[in-house]
């Protein structure tokens, strides 16, 4: 395997040109996540209507070419998208990186492994993070976003 | 011929020999000796893969973390734990005993709890408990034990009654005895007490099923069970473990540090600050491997008719000059056997069967509350493992005649 | 060519390929690679001797015991301690530094007080500190750094003016700083606080003489020096350590149990609850002849000398597109590099290092209040130790281009 | 080495007959020590009078046969000495007992390092003792009546 399996043309550009980078200020929320590994730190804003849509996402933080474009592509793939199939389509994101993640513990819930096998949502442009499940130390980078995607979710009062 | 004839040869050890004189190990209630697997499998890891763990970006870290991460998987397979995650590595049961009391106990214990362990506990499941008794004022209520060894379980709802927890072990390290773990977690939960069973001697000898045993938390220690020193494994319920502050501070356990602060990251790595010691859980889990392919079920039978024939052996022998403590019935304990000879110090009877290269412990065992409920001081005992066979129980009881010279 | 050449091949690991390629190990602040004759001294231990210690009354459990004892023995030397019942072992250097705070903390330190620590200090120098402060609502002062990654000492008698204690690092694992040891705990004793040296990155790198660094409390971790991983050690001063409560409590440290209390037997058992890791001291010790046969001076210059060659090599080579944290002259630092380069993350640096199997980490390491004062979220680091040579340094310095594809 | 050199016959005559067991009431003081590796316990009674001379002194308490004839040929050797001669004898018996002893800490206090050098007290019957040394594990046997004499000295009001 090689550095190019890892580091597709796709996930460059969403590195170089990350999409909706920024901020956004009430009612959104703003949630943090940590990389405890190599200390990144990616935060993301979120806005949900009442009909359960998320109406928009901007993302903030420091991390690396995987962590950052695949909260990138992330941020891209939510945006009008309801919680329901955000959760879904996070589901089969971590499906496809994850055999490894769920065996070493994960956050590990028995009825989220069960939805992980189920879950098949079509990937789109994040196919091309498929390559990082040959480099396991990357896959906490690429799961990141979407796991501060989901805390945010959780936080958010038109959920709660 | 036992079925586990022939095991023997895999443990470098038992090969030993003193003056010319084999070695006769029958001290594995208090360490285990190692099968070859295990020890290369830790030579192995740092001839080939050696690397901190969980921190590194690079194929050898990975290799280690994946060695780490592989061993727990494999205690959790081994104890039927419901998730790996749930399975938290340390240095021995007693760290991990005292991580219950200082977390969970500090966390749900104050004044005027009480916490009801057993008169058979080894000092591991005591002291933590008199510690946190002595900071918060927490009241200890003992279980009694009848004269044939077994827990005595007459007034055991009085003793549930209000109590907090129930922390005891599910085989004595002195007697032998089995307790009956599902039936007193049962009651425990029914009376609202939290349940630690100390499984230290269990795991080795007895097929385990965290599942079945009902239990919050269950401990256990690597060295008895063929793994090497410097590793202990708790398994305990993801909804307790989570809510427990964290016990040792420093990495591997944050998820962020300021000069203000920290935040813990998740389970099992919350409860394992530092680096940990992968050597030895790649060590445990070869020896996880090794028991699972003898079948703990075939070690338990085997261990159960070798201990019909020490006793059988012994008494024959010697006997009312011998008094085996614990359960009479072989199906009810384990291989353990303390016992007195006429009234020999079992430190002069250590000593004349040292002479002969049997190894036997001598002296209180760790449970100085159980040797004052016996009436003695110490006790001598032997302990068997699957390496173990009659030929060892014959030396034992050929050679226990050599301490007449000091019967008074 | 350096004195040092040839230990390579003493370790195993370095010889290990992958793709037909050589593994350049520069992570030994992380973790170092053992010595066969670590390696060795384990298995044979396991092989020949193994027994519990302290508790058998048998010729194996003595030679078990004289292991254990004899390691201690080996590591009091090695650091000049001035009795070897000073010297306590646990399982790693995050278990010895909560021990210090739960066991001298809690002792001594109440609502208010002052702990003095430094702001480039690993979380495990930092994390019990804060679970203290939490408890106890005691204030942590922070000695900061200067631009040069020197503690900046001008305000020293003003931090240290009414502490308790002054907790810090001998040598930072990120920059590669050698603290004043002797001058930081003569000040401190003169305005009255108490001294714990976090040695981790010391004993390993320099000549270690416990009672020339005036400290109270020394403690380090065996994986970091040849030694093991699942072993630390801690020297301290007797009457300290004889007026601490216990930390751990069960086996092994107890005088006598009752079910009414306990007392506590002497040191250094005292602090070593449950089964040690016989296997891990011996490792221990024998990296500590390990270190002694080729000599700590020697490490030393061949470090230093080396450090100037990386430091020389990496700017001629990347100019301003690198920056080397720490102290720029060689002599008042170890050799740890964090570097940053052309703004790559290092996560993305240690990926294209990994392509050609050189082993560096990236991340916070271990002392996210330093990135914070450096402004960085992460840093990679490269660092030395005895089995590297100019040609690792030149493997570095080549390859870091690769990285140029990820400047933005 | 045999058992022959641990086993002494004087050894096992003290384990038989133990001189000078029983108790001693007020105003002689009472010390406890444990051996905490195989549960020895040893109970020294000690009447000492203001000249400081040790007047009598009784044991008690359970233990192997070394624990037990040590003390016991202890209790007959120190009646009748002052403080000060004990101490001596308790530092010759320690040197002859405690390379091993001294190595691996004792109580290994520097001047007590010194002292143990230095003493040269006659040892009388004593030195039937000197076969333990080749035994490590009893030599925390044979000491256990000689530490607890040493506290109990420690303790009594006539000393301090
Ligand atoms: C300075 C310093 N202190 C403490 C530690 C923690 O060591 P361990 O993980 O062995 O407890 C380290 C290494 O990680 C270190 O470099
Ligand atoms: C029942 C029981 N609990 C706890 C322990 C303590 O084990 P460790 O010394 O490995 O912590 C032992 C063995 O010594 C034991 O038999």
């Amino acid at each position: 395997m090689g550095l190019e399996d890892l580091y597709r043309e796709i996930i460059i550009d969403h590195y170089r040109s990350p999409r909706n980078r920024g901020e956004l200020g009430e009612p959104a929320t703003r949630t943090e996540g940590f990389n405890p590994l190599c200390g990144d730190e990616v935060v993301v804003f979120l806005d949900i209507d009442e009909g359960g849509v998320v109406t928009d996402v901007k993302i903030g933080g420091q991390g690396c070419s995987i962590s950052m474009a695949s909260a990138s592509m992330m941020s891209a793939a939510v945006k009008g998208k309801t919680i329901d199939e955000v959760q879904q389509l996070t589901s089969s994101f971590k499906s496809m990186m994850s055999i490894h993640e769920r065996e070493i513990g994960g956050d590990g819930s028995e009825s989220e492994a069960d939805s992980i096998v189920d879950a098949e949502f079509p990937m789109g442009d994040l196919e091309a993070m498929r390559g990082v499940v040959k480099f396991p130390v990357r896959i906490k980078c690429a799961t990141l976003g979407w796991n501060t995607l989901l805390q945010g979710i959780d936080e958010h009062p038109a959920v709660s | 011929m036992s079925p586990l004839a022939g095991h023997k040869a895999d443990f470098p050890v038992l090969a030993r020999t003193f003056d010319d004189k084999p070695l006769i190990y029958l001290d594995s209630a208090n360490t285990s000796q190692k099968p070859q697997m295990v020890i290369d499998a830790m030579a192995e890891y740092y001839e080939r893969s050696n690397a901190n763990v969980h921190r590194g970006s690079y194929k050898l870290a990975h290799e280690a973390t994946e060695a780490l991460e592989g061993a727990r998987a494999k205690v959790a397979r081994f104890i039927n734990a419901p998730a790996v995650h749930e399975v938290i590595f340390a240095k021995n049961v007693t760290e991990l005993l005292n991580l219950l009391a200082q977390t969970w106990g500090r966390a749900n214990l104050g004044k005027g709890d009480a916490v009801v362990l057993t008169e058979m506990e080894h000092h591991a499941n005591i002291v933590p408990w008199h510690m946190l008794a002595a900071e918060r004022g927490i009241e200890l209520r003992w279980i009694p034990i009848t004269p044939d060894g077994q827990l005595d379980l007459r007034e055991i709802d009085r003793l549930l009654d209000g109590a907090k927890l129930l922390s005891f072990t599910a085989m004595s390290n002195v007697l032998g005895t089995i307790t009956p773990v599902a039936e007193l977690s049962a009651l425990a939960h029914a009376a609202g007490a939290t349940v630690i069973v100390d499984a230290s001697q269990h795991v080795p000898h007895l097929p385990t099923d965290v599942q079945a045993m009902g239990a919050d938390f269950v401990a256990f220690t690597g060295h008895k069970m063929l793994g090497p020193m410097g590793i202990g494994a708790l398994w305990g319920r993801t909804e307790l473990l989570e809510a427990m502050p964290p016990f040792l501070g420093g990495g591997e356990m944050i998820l962020n540090v300021t000069k203000e602060g920290f935040t813990t990251t998740e389970l099992p790595w919350k409860f394992e600050a530092g680096t940990p010691a992968v050597d030895a859980a790649v060590g445990l889990g070869a020896a996880v491997d090794y028991l699972s392919a003898v079948g703990m079920e075939a070690i338990r039978e085997h261990e159960v008719s070798l201990t019909g024939y020490a006793m059988r052996t012994l008494t024959e022998r010697h006997g009312d000059d011998i008094t085996i403590h614990g359960p009479s019935e072989p199906a009810s304990r384990g291989g353990v056997f303390s016992f007195t000879y006429k009234g020999v110090h079992p430190h002069d009877i250590a000593q004349v069967l040292d002479e002969q290269n049997i190894c036997v412990r001598a002296g209180h065992h760790c449970a100085k509350p159980l040797m004052k409920v016996l009436g003695e001081n110490a006790t001598t005992r032997a302990s068997l493992y699957l390496y173990n066979d009659e030929s060892d129980i014959d030396a034992l009881a050929d050679t226990l005649s050599a301490a007449d010279m000091f019967a008074l």
